[in-house]
C-alpha cells in the first residue's frame, strides 16, 4: 500500500521521455495512466528508481482520423474509446470492448497504450486489436517504426516495444461496412479480468459466404493471440453450419493459463463456448 | 403543540448516516493525534519454518524509524493473545512468533516510523533467516500419523475431540427404510469488512491511562483481555470502538497487534497506529467455516428423517484465538434445523493446521448446520422421489409443539414453518415455476427451485452459553438518563457496526417516554463512558440490548412517575408519557410537561420521599433463553451447461424475527446476509496451496460479490414474536445468510436433476458445475 | 509448482553436458543471473535478477547438484529468497542423444514458491516460468551452437537476448 | 515536491513525497479522512473521488499525478449545506450499514449519472463494478441510486 522511493519525471513530449528513459536505462519506467504500474508499485513488487510520467503529452491523448485511418493516442483513456463518435462508428468492436475493462474508474484512468504495453495474459484490450489488424507506433530514440498486431505480442507481458521505446499511437482500418462483430468474455468473478475473452469480426460476400473472419482471444494462453485456425476453417463458407465446427479450434497449439479460477480444461472449453457465441452474434449482426 | 407520532414500526431513516453519507464519521484510521506513529508489521511468508535468527539492525539504522522489535523483544513483556473457549489443547500465541512460524501471515516483526511509509521501508531492510518446515493444511491429513506437527508439544494436531453419542441413533439406524450417507464440506471463507482491522494506542503515562481505538465488536471484553496481556488495570484502560466499518464476527476478537500497539506506545510515550492492509487482512484476520462433515441420515420411504448421526472435522487453523474451538458446536447442536428429528448424535474432531485461524463469521456454526440439515432434505426428496417442499412439511416441527425441546438438546422459543415455506412458495408461484422448468427442460434449459427453510439461534444468550473463560456473559447493559434539559442520553453495551441500534434504541426510547426521536442520543463503544456490556455478535444487540434497555426505561418510568404523582396528586400506576408530558392514562389532557418532572428531579427543591435527586437507571439483563428466528427462502436459477454459470431468476425470502421495531433496517440485514450466503453458495472460498501458500490473498482473487453477481431479493415476513423478551424480538443480523447458502445449492442441483447430479461441494464455480455435466454425460 | 517437458539443443550430448556443468558459462545462459560463484563440488550461490513486465526482482540462493551421472543425469536442488518471496525445489534433468548432433533435455521439477510474489501472481507464475525455462533453453542452444561455430558468447546476455528474442519470435 | 491542485474548489499547494498516493495526500495531507481504503489492489473502489470531473480510485493515482487537476471527494459534494441528491438517496432508501463504502459508493454513483440520467438497474448494477459493499446486499444501494436519478431529473426540469 506504500511505493517504495522513486524519482518523478514529468516530460512534456515523447521526445522529452525518450531522452529521459535514455539517461535512466533500466531503471526508469513509463507511467501513462498508471493502471498497470501503481498497483505493482503499491505491493512493491515493482520499485523503479526513476518514473517518467507521460501522462501530460497532450497530443497522444486525442483520437484522429488521417489516412483513411482512425488512429487513437496512447494516453487516451478506455473511457474516451468507449464514448467516441469516431470509434462508434468506425471501430464498433473497440468501443464495445473498451466498454468492458475493468470498471468505471478504471476506464476513467486507464489508457489503451498502457493496456497494450503491460500486456496482461487477461487484458480486453489486446483481443480486440488483434481481431481489428491494429498497428501499433512505437517511438524510440533512433526513430519510429510501427508494429503489426499479429507481431507485437511475443510472450507472457512481453511485447514489441523495447526498454527506452513509448508507444505512441494504435491505427486501425476502419471496419468494413456490414461487417458483423463482437467482443465476449467470461469475467474472472474478483478481478474482472477475462478468464477468456473473445473478439469476433466477420464479413460476409454476397452468397451470405464468409469473406473475411478474424477472431482474437485473451485470457486463454499468456498472450493474447489470433485464432487462425478457427478462422480459416470459416472461411468461404456460410456461418451458419460451420460455426460450431470452427470455433472446436480456438485453443488449438495454445497452453492454456490455470489458476484457482479456472484450469486449463476449463479455460480451452470456455474459448471454444465463447468463440462460437461470438462467432454466431458476429454473423447475426452481418450484413451480406 | 404537534403530536409526537409513534416511532417503532416505522421505516425510520437511520440516525447514523447524516456523517457517514459526509465522509465525517470516525474511523480507526480517522484517528489523528500530535506526535502519531505508525506501526507496520513483517509477516511470515511460509507457512511453516523455524526461525534461525532476524537482523534487524539495518532497519533499526533508517532514518525516520523509532523502533523495531521481534518476538523475542517481547517475550515476558505481552502476554499471549487469549483463547477463552475450552480445548485439550491451547498453545502458547504470541504476538509475534518466537522461535517458529505456522502460518502464512504470522507477525514476525513490526516496525515504527513517522509514517507508514518509512516503517514498510524498514520491514524491507529486516533480514529473516528461516528454515522450512513441510506444512500441512488439509485438515485430515493433519490428522494422519507422520503429519507435520505444529505445536511439539502436544504430539499431534488433534486441538480437542467432542462426542455426543445417543444410542437412539443406532436404534433408528437398523429400523430406517434407507441410510443416506453423505460428505458435505462447508468452506473456509474470509469475512472480509469492507474496513479491514486497525488500532490506535495513546498511553499518558502522568494520568497512567492507556486509550485503544480499535476496530472491534467487542470494546469491553477486548479491555478485559488487555489488562491482562498487558498487566495494566482494567480501571487503566479505555477501549474506544470508533466507527466500525464491519465486523461480521472477525472483529468479535483479540488480536495480537491490539495489544502489540497499546505496549508500543506504553514503551515509547507516543501514540502509535497500526492499520491493517488487505492482504494481512486475508492472511491474519479469522476466517470462518472450514467444517468437514460425514453424514448418516436415516428416513422412511414416506420421507420421515428417524435420526441423523454425524462425524466432523473441524480445521482450526495454527492457532485458537478468543472461541475458536467453541464456533463448531453450534453447528452440531442445530444439525436437525426445523425437524422434529427425534435422534441425533455426533462427534467432532478439531485440528491444528499451518493456515489462519477460524473463528465467528456471520452465522457462526449455525449455517453450517442449516446447509446440512437442508441438504439433508433435499438428499430425501432425491432418495425418495418426493417433492422436497414435501419432505420438509412431513419434517417439520408443528407450530403447537412450541416451546419445542430439540434432539440437540435446545428450546425453540416459538415458530410456525410450514406458514413460511407455504407463505414464500406462494410468492414465487411453485406450482406454475415447476411447470415453466418442465416446458424449458424439453427446450434444453436448466432451471432449478431450490428451497430451504431454517432455523437458528439469536440473542445470545444466557451466559451459561458462553465459555467460562470469558469475562462477561451472555447478559447485556444499558444505562438510560433524562438529562435536565428533557434529552435522554443512551448507553449501550452492544457496539454496533452498521446494525443501527443508534435508530432502533431510539425509536424505543421514544414511544416509551413519549419523546421526539431526535431527543434521544444513543451513545456505545467507549469503555470509558458506557457501563461494561458484552458487544454486538450473534444477532444479540437488539434482542438482548433492546431488553436491557426495557428494563432501564421502567426505571426511570417509574421514578419519573413517582414524581409526577406527587405533583398532579394521582396514583403513580394511572400515568403515562405521551406527548412531552406525563399523562393521566385515562384522561391524557389532564397532564404536566415532562419538564417539570425533569426538573424537580433534577432541581430537588422540594425532596420528594423515597425519591433521590437525578434521572438515570442502569440494567443488566441476563435472559433465560436463545431466540430463534425462522424462515424460509426460495431460489430460481437457470445453469449454462455449457459453462456452468448459474443465473438468478428469482429469489424470494420469508423471515421471522419476531416483532419488527424498524422495517427498512431488518431489510437491510436479510438482504447483506443473503448476499453473503450466496458468495458460501456460489462464489467466495479461501485457498491455500499444498504448502500453505495462501492463494486468495487479495480481492483481485478472492471473490466477495459485486452488485451484478447478485439477484433482487423478494422479501416478505410473518410475525412470531419471541416470548423470551418484553419486546418480542428474535433477532435478524444473521438469518439471511444461514438461509440462503442452502437454498441456492439446492436450486442448482434441482436444475442439475436431469443429468443424475445430487451433490457438488461449495463453491459451485462455474468450472465445478461444468466438469460435473461433462462427468455425469460422459458415464451416462 | 510442477514444471516437466522437453527440449531439443543441437550439439552433441556431451558438450550439453559440459554447459550444464560449467557455473560460469550457465551463469550467462540463467535469465537474470547477476553471479553464481562455487561454494564446493557440485554447490553454487547465485544471484539472479529476474522478473516479467516491471515485476523484477533480485534473488539469492543455493544450487546442488546431486545423483549426478555423467553424461545423462542429475538433479538440481534449489532455495532461494527474495524480497518479493522465496523458491525452494528440486528437478531432474536428463540428458539424451537423439542424433550425433542433436541431444534432448527432459526435465521434470517441483518447486515451491511463496511469498508476496505467489500472493498476487498467481495466475501467472506458471506461465512465467515456462517463458523463463524457454529463455534459458534458447540462449544455450544459441550457446551451443557458437561454441560449435568457434565463437565466443555474447557478453551482458541478458538484455541482448532479450532482443535476439524478440526477432526470433516476430519472425525477423 | 510541489503540488498544486484544488480540493473540493479550494486551491491547495503541499510539498510532498513523489511516491505518495492521492487517496493518502487527501486524507493524511488535506485532512479529508471521509475517502477510505479498503483494499490495496484497485479493486473495491472504498478511495473514489472525481479527478477532473471523472470518477477515478484515488489509491491508484499519485498525488504527482493530479498536478493541477480539479478534486472532488464527498467532503466537497453537498453545497451550502444542502445534501446531494445522491447522499439524500443512501439515508432515504438505507442504502449504507457499517458506512465504510458509501463515500465511494456516492462519487461512483455520480459519475454514472453524469452520464446516465435513468440508468436501469442492469445498468446500475453493471456501473458498481468497481466498488464492493459487505452489508447491504447492495439492493438498497440501488433503490438509493434510482430515487436519487429521479430527483435529479425533476430537479434539471424545474
Amino acid at each position: 500500500m506504500f511505493p517504495a522511493s522513486f524519482e518523478y519525471h514529468r516530460a512534456s513530449s515523447v521526445k522529452e521521455a525518450l531522452a529521459m528513459l535514455q539517461q535512466y536505462g533500466e531503471d526508469g519506467k513509463i507511467l501513462a495512466g498508471g493502471h498497470s504500474l501503481i498497483p505493482m508499485m503499491k505491493l512493491r513488487l515493482a520499485q523503479p528508481a526513476h518514473l517518467v510520467d507521460i501522462g501530460g503529452i497532450r497530443q497522444l491523448a486525442s483520437i484522429r482520423e488521417e489516412g483513411g485511418k482512425v488512429i487513437i493516442g496512447g494516453l487516451v483513456t478506455h473511457h474516451a474509446v468507449e464514448r467516441s463518435d469516431v470509434v462508434r462508428a468506425k471501430l464498433g468492436m473497440l468501443s464495445e470492448c473498451a466498454a468492458v475493462i475493468g470498471d468505471t474508474q478504471v476506464r476513467n484512468r486507464g489508457t489503451i497504450g498502457g493496456s497494450l504495453a503491460h500486456a496482461d495474459p487477461a487484458a480486453d484490450y489486446p483481443a480486440a486489436v488483434l481481431a481489428l489488424d491494429g498497428e501499433i507506433k512505437i517511438e524510440g530514440t533512433g526513430g519510429s517504426r510501427v508494429v503489426k498486431a499479429d507481431d507485437f505480442f511475443i510472450d507472457l507481458m512481453t511485447t514489441a516495444v523495447q526498454p527506452g521505446e513509448v508507444l505512441t499511437e494504435v491505427a486501425f482500418a476502419p471496419v468494413a461496412s456490414g461487417a458483423g462483430f463482437t467482443y465476449l468474455k467470461h469475467r474472472q468473478p474478483a478481478s474482472g479480468f477475462a478468464m477468456v475473452g473473445v473478439a469476433a469480426l466477420l464479413t460476409l460476400d454476397k452468397k451470405g459466404n464468409c469473406d473475411r473472419v478474424r477472431v482474437g482471444i485473451t485470457g486463454l494462453g499468456a498472450k493474447p493471440f489470433r485464432a487462425k485456425a478457427v478462422e480459416a476453417a470459416l472461411l468461404g463458407k456460410a456461418p451458419a453450419p460451420a460455426i460450431a465446427a470452427a470455433a472446436a479450434h480456438a485453443a488449438d497449439g495454445i497452453d492454456p493459463l490455470s489458476d484457482i479460477h479456472a484450469s486449463a480444461d476449463f479455460r480451452a472449453e470456455l474459448a471454444r463456448v465463447y468463440t462460437r457465441r461470438a462467432l454466431e452474434t458476429a454473423a447475426a449482426r452481418a450484413k451480406a | 403543540m404537534a403530536v409526537i407520532p409513534k416511532f417503532v414500526g416505522e421505516r425510520i431513516k437511520r440516525r447514523e448516516d447524516p456523517r457517514l453519507i459526509t465522509g465525517t464519521g470516525m474511523y480507526v484510521d480517522d484517528v489523528r493525534l500530535p506526535g502519531m506513529l505508525s506501526a507496520v508489521v513483517l509477516r511470515s511468508p511460509h507457512a511453516h519454518a523455524k526461525i534461525n535468527s532476524i537482523d534487524l539492525s539495518k532497519a533499526r539504522a533508517l532514518k525516520g524509524v523509532v523502533c523495531v522489535l521481534s518476538g523475542d523483544d517481547l517475550r515476558d513483556k505481552v502476554g499471549p493473545v487469549p483463547c477463552v473457549a475450552p480445548a485439550d489443547h491451547v498453545p502458547y500465541h504470541p504476538v509475534l512468533a518466537q522461535g517458529k512460524v505456522r502460518f502464512v501471515g504470522e507477525g514476525v516483526a513490526v516496525a515504527v516510523a513517522s509514517s507508514p511509509y518509512i516503517a514498510q521501508d524498514a520491514l524491507d531492510l529486516i533480514d529473516v533467516d528461516y528454515d522450512p518446515l513441510d506444512a500441512v493444511v488439509d485438515p485430515e491429513k493433519a490428522l494422519e500419523p507422520g503429519a507435520p506437527v505444529l505445536h511439539e508439544e502436544f504430539g499431534n494436531n488433534s486441538v480437542t475431540f467432542a462426542s455426543v453419542p445417543n444410542p437412539a441413533v443406532d436404534e433408528a439406524m437398523r429400523k430406517a427404510d434407507k441410510i443416506i450417507k453423505a460428505r458435505l464440506v462447508n468452506q473456509r471463507l474470509a469475512p472480509i469488512p469492507m474496513e479491514p482491522r486497525g488500532a490506535v494506542a495513546r498511553w499518558d503515562g502522568g494520568y497512567k491511562q492507556l486509550t485503544v481505538w480499535s476496530s472491534t465488536q467487542i470494546p469491553h471484553l477486548l479491555r478485559s483481555q488487555l489488562a491482562e496481556m498487558l498487566k495494566v488495570g482494567e480501571n487503566r484502560i479505555r477501549v474506544i470502538a470508533p466507527e466500525v466499518g464491519g465486523g461480521f464476527g472477525c472483529k468479535l476478537n483479540v488480536y495480537a497487534e491490539e495489544a502489540l500497539v497499546a505496549h508500543l506506545s506504553m514503551t515509547l510515550g507516543k501514540p502509535v497506529k497500526w492499520i491493517e492492509r488487505r492482504r494481512e487482512n486475508f492472511a491474519g484476520t479469522t476466517h470462518g467455516r472450514d467444517q468437514i462433515t460425514y453424514l448418516e441420515v436415516a428416513a422412511l420411504k414416506d420421507g420421515t428423517v428417524t435420526a441423523v448421526k454425524a462425524h466432523f472435522v473441524c480445521d482450526m487453523g495454527a492457532y485458537l484465538q478468543l472461541l475458536t474451538p467453541a464456533i463448531p458446536g453450534f453447528s452440531g447442536l442445530m444439525m436437525t434445523g426445523c425437524y422434529k428429528i427425534p435422534a441425533l448424535s455426533f462427534d467432532q474432531q478439531m485440528v491444528f493446521t499451518n493456515k489462519m485461524s477460524t473463528d465467528a463469521y456471520r452465522g457462526a456454526g449455525r449455517p453450517e448446520a442449516c446447509y446440512i440439515a437442508e441438504r439433508v432434505m433435499d438428499m430425501v426428496a432425491a432418495e425418495f422421489g418426493l417433492d422436497p417442499a414435501d419432505v420438509r412439511r412431513k419434517n417439520f416441527i408443528p407450530k403447537e409443539a412450541f416451546p419445542a425441546p430439540t434432539a440437540g438438546g435446545l428450546v425453540y422459543d416459538s415458530g410456525d414453518y410450514e406458514l413460511s415455506l407455504n407463505k414464500a412458495l406462494e410468492i414465487v408461484g411453485y406450482q406454475k415455476v415447476r411447470a415453466e422448468q418442465e416446458a424449458a427442460r424439453k427446450q434444453g434449459r436448466y432451471i432449478g427451485i431450490g428451497i430451504a427453510s431454517y432455523v437458528e439461534i439469536c440473542g445470545i444468550g444466557p451466559s451459561a452459553l458462553l465459555p467460562p473463560k470469558l469475562k462477561g456473559g451472555g447478559w447485556e447493559s444499558a444505562t438510560i438518563r433524562m438529562e435536565p434539559d428533557c434529552k435522554v442520553t443512551v448507553l449501550t453495551g452492544v457496539s454496533p457496526h452498521g446494525q443501527g441500534q443508534e435508530t432502533t434504541f431510539a425509536q424505543i426510547v421514544a414511544d416509551e417516554l413519549g419523546i421526539d426521536i431526535d431527543d434521544v442520543n444513543v451513545v456505545h463503544g467507549d469503555t470509558a463512558v458506557v457501563q461494561y456490556g458484552i458487544g454486538t455478535f450473534g444477532s444479540r444487540g437488539t434482542t438482548v440490548g433492546g431488553p436491557a434497555l426495557m428494563m432501564s426505561v421502567g426505571k426511570l418510568q417509574e421514578k419519573m412517575k413517582k414524581i409526577a404523582s406527587t405533583m398532579m396528586e394521582v396514583p403513580p400506576d394511572q400515568l403515562i408519557f405521551t406527548n412531552r408530558t406525563v399523562a393521566l392514562a385515562s384522561d391524557p389532557s389532564k397532564s404536566i410537561p415532562l419538564q417539570q418532572v425533569v426538573d424537580a428531579a433534577y432541581g430537588y427543591k422540594q425532596p420528594i420521599p423515597g425519591v433521590e435527586p437525578g434521572l438515570d437507571a442502569t440494567s443488566f439483563y441476563e435472559p433465560q433463553n436463545c431466540t430463534f428466528p425462522f424462515g424460509t427462502h426460495v431460489a430460481v436459477v437457470e445453469v449454462d451447461p455449457e459453462t456452468g454459470v448459474v443465473k438468478f431468476l428469482r429469489y424470494v425470502a420469508v423471515d421471522d424475527c419476531g416483532r419488527i421495531l424498524s422495517p427498512l433496517l431488518v431489510e437491510g440485514q436479510v438482504h447483506g446476509g443473503i448476499a453473503q450466503g450466496i458468495a458460501q453458495a456460489l462464489y467466495e472460498e479461501v485457498v491455500y496451496d499444498e504448502s500453505g501458500q495462501l492463494l486468495t490473498a487479495t480481492l483481485m482473487d478472492y471473490a466477495v460479490p459485486k452488485a451484478h453477481m447478485l439477484p433482487r431479493y423478494e422479501l416478505s415476513a410473518t410475525v412470531t414474536p419471541s416470548p423470551v423478551n418484553v419486546l418480542g424480538v428474535k433477532g435478524v443480523g444473521e438469518a439471511g445468510t444461514i438461509g440462503s447458502t442452502p437454498c441456492v445449492v439446492s436450486a442448482v442441483m434441482d436444475a442439475l436433476k436431469p443429468f443424475g447430479i445430487r451433490h457438488i461441494d461449495m463453491p459451485l464455480k462455474p468450472e465445478k458445475v461444468w466438469r460435473a455435466i461433462r462427468d455425469a454425460q460422459q458415464k451416462g | 509448482m510442477k514444471l516437466s517437458g522437453e527440449q531439443v539443443l543441437s550439439a552433441p550430448r556431451e558438450r550439453v553436458w559440459d554447459l550444464f556443468n560449467n557455473p560460469e558459462r550457465l551463469s550467462k545462459l540463467i535469465p537474470g543471473c547477476e553471479k553464481l560463484d562455487v561454494l564446493g563440488p557440485d554447490e553454487y550461490g547465485g544471484t539472479i535478477n529476474v522478473g516479467v513486465a516491471s515485476v523484477k526482482g533480485i534473488y539469492s540462493g543455493k544450487l546442488k547438484l546431486e545423483d549426478k551421472r555423467a553424461p545423462e543425469h542429475y538433479k538440481m536442488v534449489v532455495d532461494g529468497k527474495g524480497k518479493q518471496g522465496f523458491m525452494r525445489g528440486s528437478g531432474t534433468l536428463d540428458l539424451e542423444a537423439k542424433d550425433r548432433n542433436l541431444t534432448v533435455v527432459k526435465y521434470n521439477g517441483d518447486v515451491q514458491i511463496g511469498g508476496p510474489l505467489v500472493q498476487v501472481g498467481q495466475r501467472v507464475i506458471d506461465s512465467a516460468a515456462k517463458m523463463m525455462l524457454g529463455q534459458f533453453f534458447a540462449a544455450a542452444d544459441a550457446e551451443l551452437k557458437a561454441e560449435a561455430a568457434g565463437t565466443v558468447a555474447r557478453q551482458g546476455i541478458f538484455i541482448n537476448f532479450w532482443r535476439w528474442l524478440v526477432r526470433l519470435l516476430s519472425g525477423k | 515536491m510541489r503540488l498544486s491542485l484544488t480540493i473540493n474548489g479550494e486551491r491547495r499547494e503541499d510539498d510532498i513525497d513523489p511516491r505518495t498516493l492521492l487517496v493518502h495526500y487527501l486524507r493524511d495531507i488535506a485532512g479529508l479522512t471521509g475517502t477510505h481504503v479498503g483494499c490495496e489492489t484497485s479493486l473495491c473502489g472504498a478511495c473514489t473521488v472525481h479527478l477532473n470531473g471523472h470518477a477515478v480510485k484515488s489509491c491508484t493515482v499519485l498525488a504527482v499525478q493530479a498536478e493541477g487537476a480539479e478534486i472532488t471527494t464527498i467532503e466537497g459534494l453537498a453545497r451550502g449545506g444542502q445534501l446531494h441528491p445522491l447522499q439524500e438517496g443512501f439515508w432515504e432508501e438505507h442504502g449504507l450499514q457499517c458506512g465504510y463504502c458509501t463515500p465511494g459508493m456516492i462519487m461512483a454513483a455520480a459519475d454514472l449519472l453524469a452520464r446516465n440520467r435513468n440508468p436501469t438497474e442492469t445498468q446500475i448494477r453493471e456501473a458498481l463494478e468497481g466498488n464492493l459493499c459487505r452489508c447491504t446486499g447492495y439492493q438498497h444501494i440501488i433503490n438509493a441510486i434510482q430515487s436519487a436519478a429521479a430527483k435529479m431529473r425533476t430537479q434539471k426540469a424545474a
